[in-house]
């Protein structure tokens, strides 16, 4: 590396991150060594796993399933221990310094509410609503896909907490932005884009679907270009902040994500391809694309590329 | 980056346990394992128990409902593969004392004829809960190692734990290294013994895996993975971690005392 | 090759194809000639770029963007010769033998029924007509993409033409398989899906999207695992026939499209990648690949992966 | 697969005619296009007017309201590359006649550039509206080709069209091929004063271009794709096509006579 000199520093929604990279949910977020260990590799901050009223297994094996680097399969199933174990996780976390964003999944809005407040308990810097697996049933989509649900859902988080609510909504509908309007409207304070592409692998030679569940989500580089235009659409309707999530590998992508709108972003399956050394890389990388495109800060850029569409 | 294979053969190695052996070309280590998928069942974390050329092999302990069932899979029956994963065992100790309990052997004998192979010396202890469960102790021979069995029932060899086997041959002899599998207690037990003689262990560690890949954490191990990290540590790197020997995850990732 | 003996004809809604690979629309589909030359490379019949009512020019370059092999993003804009002129073209491709679909676009249900009839009057053995453009201004999506616009304007084509009409449904969407009930409740004869992805590209040094248009449509391997899930969940919800639609590159996707439920497929992308000597190999390889697995004829592994789910 | 690069060098090669360099690595061959995405504007096919080495460049006359802007265009401004694309001459024929009208020239002369290198002789027949538009005339000196021009108004040269220059050569010399770029009626005289002799031609062909990975059809050139089977044809290939020298498509794919 040669000098690195631009800021990556992002504020938004009272969060203050080191860097724009978050851990994504569901990567590395189970147990709390795990959320030091990426804080440690230069995370701006970790998103936990998502976390329900009661410990759940997931789904059985198969759950994953990769396309070579471009693409990745998954139904877990939501596997967690539970908000009542997974404080100690936090903690664990909390010791190492990281900057942590709780994340919860529920079947309703009171539920939604329930475990954001004892989330907020742990002392975490903001809570995501995982309102977008596309696989879990009574879960995710089926609960928070439509600009209704979202509204209910967040405005009944909104009056919960204190700490910042960031709504994470699904790519699998007709009109994203409309989600995060309703979420806007609410009372999020930011919302973050996207989680998985509902999607199916078959074997033929098995004449099955490969993962247990049957259908799972798609992440990976394959989800950038939807990823991308979800959140310049989303940028376009709404005044709260944006975080992009889906397909991030390089700094490059982080940067069309900013200049799309995001004033942060998540990465998930990245960690998979090439380990958790990527966070530290991707903030080298960012430093100095950012500086030799003439920007002081990396906030310079964000929604850049819509003054010229 | 799953392949479909077909079992070609099916051993019956101890009265509980299977190998089954199958056409699969990725190039393979001793310690690395693969994610067996039994269609219209589970898919298991199973170690290589035979590493070298295209037929490799996998050798399954009854212990749950899956793998009760896999041991009645025949040859023409397809399962799906993917890897191999993980780091594998440093073969270049010249003197290694092989500490094996239950499945244990799966993993630890290919690992033993790669050392024997490039003119290391080996000693096994090996234990089992009665003497025609001694996974592999022919195969060990055959290899040229010296076998020394321990049994619960005392049915053959020492009456009891394969660690008062280790602790033994650790006091008489000097080995560069112990690698051991099995019951995660027991190596706890062996890692201790060794501490105190100042001889590295390697352990083949398992914890609930789902994804293989480094990602979704279901095999957290202190700060480490067990599928990327490991499966196998050295006993200096689980100094550093203290679920070792003590809990586990289950597979929703809560803690889980041994 | 071996001895190549399965029996790849498929018969569904009224057509024999004489395999199930059709040319997808909006590739080599704007001139006879390369229509007849997608047919007599292999293709089990041709559907035709989207034809409207008045000449369109579509939007400026860039309309294309590409993701090494694994994705292909466009926003063509629909360009088409007309409804007028189209029909000589047709006719080139008619006098080389190629089993034809026609493909129509329209801004309401009313000129869907005008445009499906001047098609029918061509001769085409079906119409499909084009609900899921996701970034045509005035069409596509936005006049297709809910059940109700679906059902209004599949009822409106179904009642003016005798000829099997199908429905292109969007996987923009969070329930494709409503969209489907809503054309074969209306009379569609098939649906066929996915169209594209609403995505986009940035260029970071230009800060701008790589488009002229903006949003596009993502199409090509990436997409293989939407639109199988697509498939299968229509397949699950309707009676009529599935053309499958997504990222097919090798006979085994297509296989995964017949197994997930397709009856047929439509193949975009791979010939930009491979060049229309790909029907040709498809052909010849899914006939082996269906033999190998014990099937005499392509037509009995139609939906089997849903029976072991 | 698109590079952003900036252009180096601006030249002005005729009063209408403007060169732009710019550094892009990947190999082309004489024959060869990119499309050239002049940011905020079109993006449009452009052949390479030079092709070796890592600085490339493309000739651009003022046409339409694009080119005119992109005349503009200053040394460190961004374009987007993509490319190359295309087939290329085939360089082996030994006595070659190249006959360009208006910027056909751009990718004869990297062409017959290679010829020469190659140890063929080269005569070009170069034609214009009037003598300070006769583009690459002092390249074409300077590579060692004879010269022949003719000017519409007669300014220098033969008075007239380019192909009454190509007619006379083809009648007084033996050639083993003929080059051609420029307008397709001009392009099917040649091919048709040729073919009398018996010399295969190989014409550059223009169609509107959008994908240029033989997919949009926008390039329907009968039953080729000017950006994948070209856009260099021979005689032979354009017998088959009806189209040659009678009509071309608009954007809109609507057959549009000359
Ligand atoms: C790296 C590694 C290598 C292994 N190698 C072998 C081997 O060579 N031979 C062998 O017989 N066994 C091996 N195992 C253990 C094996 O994966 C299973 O745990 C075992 O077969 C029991 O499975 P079950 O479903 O029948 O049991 P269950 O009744 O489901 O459970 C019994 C135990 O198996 C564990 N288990 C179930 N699913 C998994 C999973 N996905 N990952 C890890 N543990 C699981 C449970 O935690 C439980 O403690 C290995 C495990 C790991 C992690
Ligand atoms: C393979 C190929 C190589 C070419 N090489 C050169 C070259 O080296 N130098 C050069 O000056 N020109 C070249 N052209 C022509 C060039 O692409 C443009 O057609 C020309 O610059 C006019 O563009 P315009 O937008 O200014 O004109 P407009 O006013 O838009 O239109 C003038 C003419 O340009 C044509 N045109 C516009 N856009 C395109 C397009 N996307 N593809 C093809 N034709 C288009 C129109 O059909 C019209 O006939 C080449 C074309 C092709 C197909
Ligand atoms: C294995 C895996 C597990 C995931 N689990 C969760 C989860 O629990 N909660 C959630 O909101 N998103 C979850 N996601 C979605 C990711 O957070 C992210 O939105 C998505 O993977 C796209 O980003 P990527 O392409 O960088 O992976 C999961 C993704 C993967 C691959
Ligand atoms: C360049 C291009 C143009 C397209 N034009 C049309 C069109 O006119 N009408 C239509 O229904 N679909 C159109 N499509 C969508 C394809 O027919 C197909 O649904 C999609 O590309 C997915 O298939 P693929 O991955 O095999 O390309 C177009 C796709 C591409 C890439
Ligand atoms: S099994 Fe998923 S991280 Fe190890
Ligand atoms: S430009 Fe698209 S097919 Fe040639």
């Amino acid at each position: 590396m040669g000098c690195v000199v631009a800021d990556l520093k992002v504020r938004f929604a009272g969060l203050e991150l080191r860097n724009p990279f978050l851990l994504a949910s569901g990567i590395w977020g189970e147990s709390g060594d795990s959320l030091a260990g990426a804080w440690a590799a230069g995370a701006g901050g970790v998103v936990t796993k998502s976390i329900g009223s009661l410990p759940r297994a997931g789904y059985p094996n198969p759950t994953i399933e990769t396309y070579e680097r471009w693409g990745m399969l998954n139904a877990m199933g939501l596997p967690n221990p539970g908000i009542e174990e997974y404080p100690r996780e936090i903690e664990v976390a909390q010791r190492a310094g990281a900057t942590i964003v709780g994340s919860v999944f529920a079947g309703d809005a009171a539920e939604f509410a329930r475990l954001a407040t004892q989330m907020a308990r742990t002392g975490v810097s903001a809570v995501e609503l995982n309102l977008s697996c596309p696989h879990a049933e009574g879960f995710g989509t089926e609960v928070g896909g439509t600009p209704e649900d979202v509204e209910e859902i967040v405005r009944a988080v909104a009056g919960a907490v204190k700490i910042p609510v960031i709504a994470k909504i699904t790519p699998n509908t007709s009109d994203p932005a409309a989600l995060a309007q309703a979420a806007e409207r609410a009372g999020a304070a930011a919302v973050s884009a996207i989680n998985t592409l509902r999607a199916i692998a078959i074997d033929v030679h098995l004449r099955r679907p490969v993962l247990s569940h049957g259908i799972g989500g798609l992440s990976g580089a394959a989800i950038k270009p939807v990823g991308l235009a979800c959140v310049w659409q989303i940028f376009e309707k709404v005044k709260i902040p944006v975080i992009g999530i889906g397909g991030i590998m390089t700094a490059e992508d982080a940067l069309q994500y900013v200049m799309a709108g995001a004033r942060a972003v998540e990465v998930g399956t990245a960690v998979a391809f090439e380990g958790v050394g990527v966070f530290g890389r991707l903030a080298r990388e960012l430093s100095s694309l950012v500086d030799d495109l003439g920007y002081a800060r990396l906030e310079d850029a964000v929604g850049v590329a819509h003054r010229s569409a | 980056m799953r392949t479909v294979v077909r079992v070609t053969e099916r051993v019956e190695e101890t009265p509980s346990t299977v190998t089954l052996r199958f056409p699969f070309e990725p190039a393979a280590a001793p310690g690395q394992f693969v994610m067996a998928w039994f269609p219209g069942d589970d898919e298991l974390p199973m170690s290589l128990s035979y590493t070298t050329g295209p037929s490799k092999g996998i050798t399954v302990k009854a212990m749950g409902d899956t793998s009760r069932r896999v041991q009645a899979i025949r040859p023409g029956s397809p399962i799906g593969v993917r890897g191999p994963y993980g780091n594998r065992f440093d073969l270049t100790p010249r003197h290694i004392l092989v500490v094996g309990g239950g499945s244990g052997a799966a993993v630890l004998a290919p690992a033993a004829e790669a050392a024997r192979l490039g003119g290391s010396s080996v000693v096994v202890a090996l234990g089992a809960t009665r003497a025609p469960e001694l996974l592999f102790r022919d195969r060990f021979e055959r290899m040229g190692a010296r076998v020394e069995v321990a049994t619960d029932d005392g049915s053959v060899g020492v009456h009891g734990f394969v660690t008062l086997v280790a602790d033994r041959l650790l006091e008489n002899e000097r080995f560069d290294a112990v690698w051991t599998c099995g019951p995660e207690v027991m190596m706890r037990k062996v890692v201790d013994a060794a501490a105190s003689r100042d001889v590295p262990v390697y352990c083949s560690m398992e914890r609930h895996m789902k994804c293989s890949l480094g990602m979704c954490d279901a095999c957290a191990l202190g700060p480490f993975h067990v599928c990327t990290d490991g499966p196998v540590f050295s006993s200096e790197l689980l100094a550093r971690v203290p679920d070792f020997g003590r809990f586990h995850r289950d597979p929703s990732g809560r803690r889980v005392p041994f």
